[in-house]
């Protein structure tokens, strides 16, 4: 991968930019006296959007999550479906943010910052799910250990459940600091050109007072790197962790040691189907060409299709086991339910978006270009959507006693708070990029800066102290 | 352009910086505090009754002993609260015209049932069986306090879930011997001493096997061990009214099962 | 002080320090250099970004961060284990599903989790402490062509607390080191 | 342990008066309306509809609060406000024997069809709150328990553990109302004695009272002496689901009316002819009871009975037999006079009766012909079975020396038997000929139950004085001027006869908490001394009846034990009548154009007088698994050619009369005929009852009201939704219920339970060294064999344990709350299944249980007696054990059922289990309070439980003792007589999952006829 960053034809920065005009550039809307219009149109949508939610919330506590298509067996519906599926749109962020800058892939930097706003936001809205769907949210602190009249209260620390508050709010709280780590010194920079009082001060405050100097830039390369360090091994274990929620237990359909790598594949997956599924229009709408090249989504795309391939394999290995294991049940689970059975349609029709349709990505013409690419990215996003559908609750839906075999039919209320948490996601985004730089301008200006002194050295690839085998991490954070 | 801050903002930012974990981690202890506090658990804060009822006078100053109103807490998981009659076997004699007595002369009249207030009420969701305890010599002071000194009754204890494990935990720490369980100041240097007074109604010991059990009570099931034979005594603690015994002799005696008494079920169904 | 919290010198008779801007990263790297050897031990520099050598240019000591993270993430998984050891084993033993009380291999992820919680906010605060943050005011920030230091423009300081401070030398200096614009800066 | 019987009115007599209070708009709007306008009634009635059921969940204040209390817990506040003030009220008296807090058992009778079935009631602090049956009764006998120290119940049938239900149901008419308007018994006491003043000099002419079948003799006697005082008077009777064919049978057999008892504990062939003799009709307990006796398959008893069964739909009684054949009503009664013919009995009909299965006849007669040697062959014949039928099986029994040995004879155990369906008729013509001035009905509810062609309803308008007493205000008190609350049985005096004769008294629980009276007080004031209480009317006849100084000490007796002993009715002799009486032409085969109906009990709601319990109506039903609605059952062949589907209305008429009904399809079914249970379609039950299924007495006849022939059919076109908790009715190989026969069970019965692959007693594979469970280990065993499905489990543990109920759309929804439910399983062709098997689920208390693990707030644990415990105040509601259940038996409050209450209602619940709140899941508990109420009683004593002292809910109410519970670590109690090693039959459910289950089950045995089902030696596991 080191050559295609050098290949000359394919800059990650458009050259003709230098510090002044990187940093004009990326902080225009930011820093713009006046909101567009359009800007004002999209938030209000996405708040009436997020008003369904608080309104199916309220309906929900006060009548209980019977309002649920939720039953006996199918205990479990939208709510974990959609647990699982906004977590694993949350991968993308740390994954790019912190595995690709271990690997020196300085393509990242157009698109970390994005990626990890997306990230928060998406967890923001998977957080909610667990709590939700509890039968007593009000009763939702026995779930953390902590002292009170029992003595200390503990919660049962071998369910999966409570891995999965551990995982998630870890990842939470790593993914903030993080992507706040990042904003320090472009939030200065907002400080230092922001001509608005109260805009300076807010932003100063945010920016406790970073003034660039080297020592600190020392500090906080080292500690950018160390968290990255951290977090790739986080981010792959919890998924891993929301994949034991299910392997962990007993059922055909859930019960299968395939269940963390594809998880943790099919979370990249979905993660960069939705950073393209945003990228690519943000990329029109604010001209960011110069920045987000052809050769970032195409390098985006080459790792949906690896990852995509490990789902696939993923699916086939459970069918595999199935027949190898010879275990009725789980033939019963795979050849009979998932395959013929009365929610037969969503299994195909999740190998259509996530199998089917993706192999088009290994055409590079697909892959560059914008459009198809934002199509395809939108149907793995619903694949995979599907593909939580199907694991929770075609598994549920006929277990072991076939007198206890039932059906899950979602209701309008199902619906309203999956809908809801999309307005969520989309409120924050919108506030997020009014407010904050959605590329990290300060990376940028460290790669306008080697590009420059790139075209005025010979040939950039042979000089020993170019990006991509540097020891220092400095250059690439 | 001109800066934006003046000097003085750094020591408030740092104050804020150290001081907001430190002032979080306040408010849970204060709220952790706040559930211990007398207002909440109502511990030794009397309560209003319809009737001024003191248990210093009947328990300290009469020496009545405490089954002769809460007649139902060797049989049965609850202590009554004794019917108007049974005040009015004494008080149709004595204090015939108190004042303080009306209402209860009133509910003997009318048939009207006193209300009283509960002061040990646990959530409904919690089973408490006075009978066991007592049988195997939780004595009365131990839950409820030195009743014998209080005007007005009031809580000993929080209740709280907390506070039934640590005894569940080491029943040996608060047994005695079961005749001594109403006794209010009983201790061991007292018994060693022998100055504990005769020994009380000996109700556990003396409390044999009711008849319905004695009717050949089979071998089909019933343990070989610990089998008791039909009409026998209980065993009595090795306490013989002289010598000190030390609890754990008694929570042998007593054949106390550790095993389930911290079950969840053991409480809660 | 290089590596310990940095508090502004604010002193009436003294400036803070003399402020050059220079025009990119080569002539910053190039002064730091000559600074350094010319003997100047209270110096810092002030780039856009975070060119690389710098802080070796100004013989800035190597961070102890890593080790501090470490630690915390041991401290974490050793907290981590203990305390589900504790609620399992010791406070409330209970059978659950017939596995044993210490079921060590389930009580893995939790363990996992804490240490890496632990490290990372170790990490992130270690470094903004380290850092003397936050110091919303500064002298430097009375510079008004200081803003640029965190837009396009490079700068470097000789502060007044140096021993070797004075003011017509530093000038000098600077002068030599072809900076672009030489401010003293008021404490 | 039951106490001696006292005087009730301590208790709750306050309650009363409270309850009353709740009706308070009632009386001031009574006073405003003076108009009676159908309009006007409609609206009382709808505002009648109080203490709505608990799935009605409206916005109310109540909801409300529940939303604050919530909000204020999210906004963490709950946990640091003073909990609410709570008050105790001790007596001002504290009534004799009883112990507060500690439950009092009474000995009382519960009535079905006028005959008494002995229940046993347990009280706390003055609230009735369970009912079992009582084990000295003859028709309820009990669990063969050897310890004398245990609490001995009786085993009970559902609808009397469902009574509890009934007796607090806010729903149930509660003052005397006159044209709607609340009035008093005192005003009706008055205007009754000029309306008796008038009717004295006329001898009482005009003077007609309607009654169900009795058997009380008291109120026997209170007749007999109203018929002195108006000789001109008179009683009729009318009971929907009454004995006219058993009576008329027996008038063709012998000449006299004489009732079967049955002896099953004598049986060993046994052939049932469309009777489901074992879930239905007073003596059904005392029946299973018998009929399982001999067919406790054991090792050290490897015999058991044979049960051929003949019926038009699958019943339970159908599901037990080891052969059924399915026949139309009319090829049934083919069937019968081949049989008499195959074995000789002269009036028999063509010995080789075409399209009947000739085999299966000539295996049958010669089966019963083997058993007839040693009089242990028994054919019984229902109780909708024709005249013909019933006489021809009573000469056949008498063929084989069954009478005297497995069928005795004696009088008709109720008070004056009469021709129900002629009396009705007659009264109706009376009626409609302007004789009748007054009609007094007491229960009865002919609006609802008079057969099709009887225009009650039309009669009615023409009498002058109309009173009604009843439990409801159905739809007859909506026709009268008078309607008179009836006392509920478990609130008032009374006595009845079982089944058999005996006579056991009927006790009050509870002073009446609406103002009900009993029907010896209204006829006490018929008679002019209307100041009589009940009890006085009771005690006294009785009193007089014994006399005597003792008599003081049997009264006392009786009631205690519940029963007067030496009661029973004496046999009668009985001597065929003159050959030929019965003798007829069979009847010509029917063709398949038109449909052959017949009408079937309801196994829940029985004839529609429980149509307003809750518990009966969301009872799955055997078999189909149906709630709430009836269905007009079709074998799926007749669905076939009539293009019908489930839940498509269908027309049915026959003459005049016509009925719509959606369709049901029960493999099993006969072919070309239709069933359709009576009880539904009420139009004034009340909230939960009104509108439940349509009613087929519509299409009932006064002359032939069981069966209809030549009945014509139309698709209407329309829908209706049937609710069912259990879709899928096979078992895919998975072999649940594991099935062999008898002859397996002698040479290979390790084989039975052999499933698939793997090893039955395997060694469990587990990483971890396994728990050593030491001390009581509580464990259940489940007879597959016993097992007839009556659901009394599941009634007796909704009963126990606070059980909601939730509704038909709830039920739609998999949200059935039921903790024990019962599976059924089809075996073979999915038409004419060759086999149908039972099999009760409730928790299993998993040693490994999966569900205990993933639970991530230690909700659900396991206690060191082995008990899967749940702690619903520590339950968040994830779900998450449900989902990894293997079993499904977990239950969880998706909305809030309990609440808002009922305030009679929550007088009904057990003192001593939670009423779990929303969002809580729950599951069976293995009885725990009773369990720690014996932990207790044996540690008060230092001793061990006693085998037998814990007996759960279900335990104690199983009709066949299918469910035994006790201590497996213990290997002589009975629970590990029933399991493995002891039994090589036993086996665990999706025990290859490794849960380790404390629940096992013994395998299904069968006793086929080598002649119609070739052994195969692989047996039940065959079929996997």
């Amino acid at each position: 991968m080191t050559q295609s960053i050098h290949t000359p034809d394919l800059p990650l920065v458009n050259p003709s930019h230098d510090l002044e005009s990187v940093t004009e550039k990326l902080t225009g809307f930011q820093l713009a006296p006046t909101t567009p219009k359009g800007w004002f149109l999209a938030v209000a949508a996405a708040f009436a959007l997020l008003n369904l939610l608080l309104l199916s919330t309220a309906m929900l506590i006060y009548k209980g999550v019977g309002i649920w298509g939720i039953n006996v067996p199918v205990a479990w519906g939208f709510a974990i479906v959609n647990f699982v599926w906004w977590i694993g749109i949350g991968h993308a962020g740390t994954l790019i943010s912190a595995i690709l800058l271990l690997f020196r892939q300085q393509w990242r930097t157009s698109i970390n910052r994005f990626a990890e706003a997306m990230t928060l936001f998406a967890v923001a809205c998977a957080g909610m799910f667990p709590l939700l769907h509890l039968g007593r949210i009000w009763k939702f602190y026995y779930i953390m250990p902590y002292p009170n009249t029992l003595g200390l209260q503990f919660p049962q620390f071998r369910s999966p459940l409570v891995w999965d508050v551990f995982a998630v709010t870890t990842y939470a709280t790593i993914s903030v600091l993080f992507w706040y780590v990042g904003l320090i010194p472009d939030v200065a920079t907002l400080r230092d050109r922001s001509r608005n009082r109260v805009a300076r001060v807010l932003y100063g405050i945010m920016a406790l007072g970073w003034r660039n100097s080297a020592r600190h830039w020392h500090r906080y390369t080292t500690a950018t790197l160390l968290l990255a360090g951290l977090a790739t091994p986080l981010v792959v274990s919890v998924h891993t962790i929301v994949s034991f929620d299910f392997a962990v237990s007993i059922l055909p359909g859930w019960h299968t040691t395939v269940f963390p790598p594809y998880f943790v594949a099919g979370a990249v997956y979905s993660g960069f189907a939705m950073v393209l599924t945003l990228v690519i229009p943000v990329r029109a709408i604010f001209g960011y060409h110069d920045f987000i090249t052809a050769r970032h989504l195409n390098n985006m795309a080459k790792i949906m299709l690896a990852t995509g391939l490990i789902v696939a394999y993923g699916y086939v290995m459970e069918l595999f086991m199935a027949w190898y294991s010879a275990h009725s049940y789980e033939m019963d689970m795979f050849f009979q339910v998932r395959w013929k059975g009365p929610y037969a349609a969503y299994y195909w029709a999740l190998i259509l978006c996530n199998i089917a349709i993706p192999q088009l990505l290994w055409s590079a013409w697909v892959r560059r270009n914008p459009y198809i690419l934002w199509v395809i990215a939108i149907i793995i996003n619903v694949g995979m959507w599907l593909e939580r559908f199907v694991i929770v609750i075609t598994s549920l839906h006929r277990d072991f006693l076939t007198s206890s075999w039932g059906m899950y039919y979602p209701t309008v209320w199902d619906w309203a708070t999956y809908l809801g948490t999309i307005g969520l996601f989309f409120f924050l985004l919108f506030l997020f990029m009014r407010l904050l730089p959605m590329i990290s301008i300060f990376e940028i200006r460290e790669l306008v800066a080697h590009q420059s002194h790139a075209r005025t050295h010979a040939d950039p690839a042979k000089t020993p102290d170019s990006p991509d085998n540097t020891p220092s991490g400095g250059h690439t954070s | 352009m001109a800066r934006i801050f003046s000097p003085g903002i750094n020591t408030i930012a740092r104050t804020t910086a150290f001081g907001l974990p430190v002032l979080v981690m306040l408010v849970f202890g204060a709220v952790r505090g706040w559930q211990d506090s007398s207002y909440i658990t109502g511990v030794g804060r009397a309560v209003n009754q319809p009737v001024p009822f003191s248990h210093q006078h009947h328990v300290a100053g009469l020496g009545i002993d405490c089954r002769f109103c809460h007649t139902s807490v060797e049989d049965s998981s609850f202590a009554n609260v004794p019917a108007t009659e049974t005040c009015m076997q004494c008080h149709s004699q004595i204090w015939t015209n108190a004042e303080m007595l009306e209402p209860v002369r009133e509910s003997f009249r009318t048939g009207k049932r006193i209300e009283w207030t509960r002061v040990h009420d646990l959530p409904d969701f919690v089973y408490f069986d006075h009978s066991v305890h007592v049988a195997k010599g939780v004595a009365c002071v131990t839950c409820h306090g030195q009743v014998d000194q209080m005007p007005m009754m009031a809580k000993a204890s929080s209740l709280y879930m907390q506070w039934c494990l640590e005894c569940h935990r080491h029943p040996e720490v608060n047994l005695r011997p079961t005749d001594r369980v109403n006794d209010m100041a009983w201790n061991w240097q007292k018994e060693a001493q022998g100055s504990a007074g005769p020994p009380g109604i000996q109700s556990i010991n003396t409390k044999v096997v009711p008849q319905l059990r004695v009717q050949g009570a089979p071998q089909a099931g019933a343990f070989q061990s610990g089998v008791v034979q039909p009409g026998a005594a209980y065993p009595n603690a090795a306490y013989q009214g002289t010598a000190a015994v030390d609890s754990q002799a008694l929570f042998d005696a007593y054949r106390i099962r550790t095993q389930g008494i911290t079950n969840c079920s053991a409480c809660h169904r | 002080m290089h590596d310990s919290l940095e508090q502004p010198q604010v002193e009436t008779d003294k400036p803070y320090g003399i402020l050059a801007e220079f025009a990119d990263a080569e002539s910053l790297l190039a002064a730091a250099k000559a600074v350094t050897d010319a003997g100047y031990t209270a110096t810092d520099a002030y780039a856009p970004y975070p060119v690389e050598k710098l802080d070796e240019m100004l013989a800035a000591r190597p961070t102890r961060l890593p080790w501090m993270v470490l630690a915390a993430a041991i401290a974490g998984a050793v907290g981590g284990f203990m305390m589900q050891y504790f609620a399992a084993v010791i406070d409330y033993p209970v059978k659950i599903g017939g596995k044993p009380l210490n079921s060590w291999p389930m009580f893995m992820p939790v363990t996992f989790e804490c240490a890496i919680l632990a490290a990372g906010i170790t990490a992130v605060f270690g470094m903004i402490l380290r850092n003397g943050l936050p110091l919303l005011y500064h002298p430097l920030f009375n510079v008004p062509s200081f803003d640029r230091a965190s837009q396009s423009s490079f700068f470097l300081t000789i502060e007044a607390t140096d021993p070797m401070f004075n003011h017509d030398e530093i000038h000098a200096l600077f002068a030599r080191l072809g900076a672009k614009e030489v401010t003293v800066v008021p404490a | 342990m039951k106490m001696p019987m006292k005087s009730p009115e301590f208790d709750m007599s306050g309650l009363g008066q409270r309850l009353a209070g709740q009706q308070g708009p009632e009386l001031w709007r009574s006073l405003e309306q003076l108009a009676d306008t159908p309009a006007f009634r409609e609206a009382v009635d709808n505002e009648f509809a109080a203490g709505a059921p608990e799935w009605n969940d409206g916005l109310s204040r109540r909801r409300f609060l529940q939303l604050m209390a919530a909000s204020l817990a999210l906004a963490g506040l709950h946990g640091c406000t003073r909990p609410a003030e709570e008050k105790i009220v001790p007596y001002v008296n504290q009534p004799q024997g009883m112990t507060p807090g500690k439950p009092l058992y009474y000995a009382s009778t519960h009535t079905l069809g006028g005959l008494g079935r002995g229940i046993l009631v347990e009280q706390n602090m003055g609230r009735p709150t369970k009912v079992d049956g009582n084990d000295l009764h003859p028709a309820t006998p009990g669990f063969d328990n050897p310890l004398p120290t245990a609490m001995r119940f009786g085993a009970a049938d559902i609808i009397a553990l469902a009574s509890i239900l009934s007796l607090y149901d806010p729903e149930r008419s509660q003052t005397v109302k006159r044209v709607g308007r609340v009035s008093s018994w005192e005003t009706f006491a008055l205007s009754m004695e000029e309306e008796l003043a008038r009717l004295t000099p006329r001898q009482g002419e005009g003077l007609r009272i309607l009654t169900e079948a009795t058997s009380s003799p008291t109120l026997a006697d209170q007749f007999n002496r109203l018929k002195v005082k108006f000789p001109a008077a008179q009683w009729h009777q009318y009971e929907p689901v009454n004995q006219d064919m058993v009576r008329a049978g027996a008038m063709l057999a012998f000449g006299q009316d004489v009732r079967p008892i049955y002896h099953f504990d004598k049986t060993v062939v046994v052939l049932v002819l469309e009777s489901d003799f074992l879930i239905i009709g007073p003596a059904a307990v005392r029946y299973a009871h018998d009929f399982a006796w001999q067919r406790r398959v054991r090792t050290d008893r490897p015999t058991m009975s044979r049960l051929y069964a003949v019926e038009s739909n699958l019943t339970s009684t159908g599901s037990v037999a080891d052969h059924r054949l399915a026949l139309k009503p009319s090829d049934i009664e083919r069937f019968v006079g081949a049989l008499a013919a195959k074995l000789g009995v002269s009036g028999g009909g063509a010995a080789d009766a075409q399209g009947l299965d000739a085999d299966w006849l000539a295996a049958v007669a010669e089966d019963l012909q083997a058993a007839a040697g040693n009089a242990t062959a028994l054919v019984v014949a229902g109780e909708s079975a024709s005249p013909r039928v019933q006489a021809l099986t009573h000469a056949i029994n008498v063929k084989l020396n069954a009478v005297g040995s497995t069928v005795t004879f004696i009088e008709p155990v109720h008070a004056f038997p009469v021709e129900h369906a002629e009396s009705l008729t007659q009264l109706v013509a009376d009626m409609q000929a302007g004789q009748v001035s007054t009609l007094i009905v007491i229960g009865a509810n002919p609006l609802h139950n008079a057969p099709g062609d009887i225009d009650f309803a039309g009669a009615l308008k023409k009498v002058p004085l109309r009173v009604h007493m009843g439990l409801y205000e159905d739809e007859t008190a909506f026709q009268s001027h008078w309607h008179i609350p009836l006392a509920h049985e478990l609130e008032t005096w009374g006595d009845a006869r079982a089944f058999d004769g005996t006579v056991s008294l009927i006790q009050p629980m509870i002073a009446p908490l609406y103002q009900g009276r009993s029907p010896h007080e209204l006829l006490a004031l018929l008679l002019g001394d209307g100041r009589r209480s009940s009890q006085r009317v009771v005690k006294d006849f009785w009193l007089k009846r014994w006399g005597g100084v003792d008599s003081e000490i049997a009264w006392r007796k009786a009631l205690h034990d519940g029963v007067i002993e030496n009661s029973a009715a004496e046999v009668r002799q009985v001597t065929l009548a003159p050959v030929g009486a019965w003798a007829a032409a069979d009847p010509k085969p029917t063709g398949s154009d038109t449909l052959e109906v017949s009408f079937q009990v309801d196994t829940a709601v029985y004839d529609g007088r429980y149509a307003n319990n809750a518990w009966l109506q969301e009872l799955p039903r055997p078999v189909t698994k149906l709630v709430w609605d009836n269905a007009a059952h079709i074998s799926p062949a007749t669905a076939a050619r009539l293009g019908l589907v489930n839940g498509e209305v269908m027309h049915l008429s026959a003459g005049t009369r016509g009925v719509d009904a959606p369709v049901w399809i029960t493999p099993g079914h006969a072919d070309d005929c239709v069933t359709l249970p009576l009880g539904y379609g009420r139009t004034r039950a009340g909230e939960v009852g009104t509108g439940v299924g349509f009613n087929a007495y519509l299409l009932r006849s006064a002359t032939s009201p069981w069966h209809e022939s030549g009945v014509t059919w139309r698709k209407t076109g329309l829908n209706h939704k049937l609710v069912t908790t259990q879709m899928h009715h096979s078992m895919e190989g998975r072999g649940f219920v594991r099935t062999g026969t008898l002859l397996d069970f002698i040479h290979d019965p390790e084989h039975i339970t052999a499933h698939g692959h793997q090893k039955k007693n395997g060694v469990p594979l587990t990483l971890y060294e396994p728990f050593t469970y030491e001390g009581t280990q509580w464990g259940m065993s489940i007879d597959l064999t016993s097992c007839v499905g009556c659901n009394a489990c599941v009634i007796a543990c909704q009963s126990e344990n606070n059980i909601p109920v939730v509704g038909k759309e709830q039920v739609s929804n998999g949200r059935e709350m039921q903790w024990m439910r019962i599976d059924h399983y089809f075996e073979g062709d999915a038409h004419q299944p060759d086999a149908s098997h039972v099999q009760p689920v409730a928790c299993m208390h998993c040693e490994s249980a999966p569900c205990e693990v993933v639970c991530p707030v230690g909700a659900t644990t396991h206690s060191d007696d082995g008990l899967n415990e749940m702690t619903y105040n520590r339950c968040v509601g994830t779900r998450y054990c449900s989902n990894n259940c293997p079993y499904k038996v977990r239950r969880f409050n998706f909305l809030e059922y309990q609440r808002p209450m009922a305030p009679s209602l929550e007088l009904m619940q057990n003192p001593q289990v939670t009423v779990r709140q929303r969002g809580v899941m729950e599951k069976c508990t293995y009885c725990v309070q009773r369990i720690r109420r014996a932990d207790i009683d044996a540690r008060t004593d230092s001793r061990e439980i006693y085998d037998g002292e814990v007996v759960t809910a279900c335990q104690a109410s199983c009709p066949t003792q299918a469910i035994v519970f006790g201590n497996i670590n213990d290997p002589a109690s009975r629970v590990s007589q029933e399991k493995a090693p002891k039994q090589p039959h036993a086996y665990g459910l999706l025990s290859e999952l490794n849960t380790k289950p404390r629940t096992t089950y013994l395998a299904r045995i069968r006793n086929l006829n080598p002649k119609l089902a070739p052994q195969s030696p692989a047996g039940g596991a065959a079929q996997h």
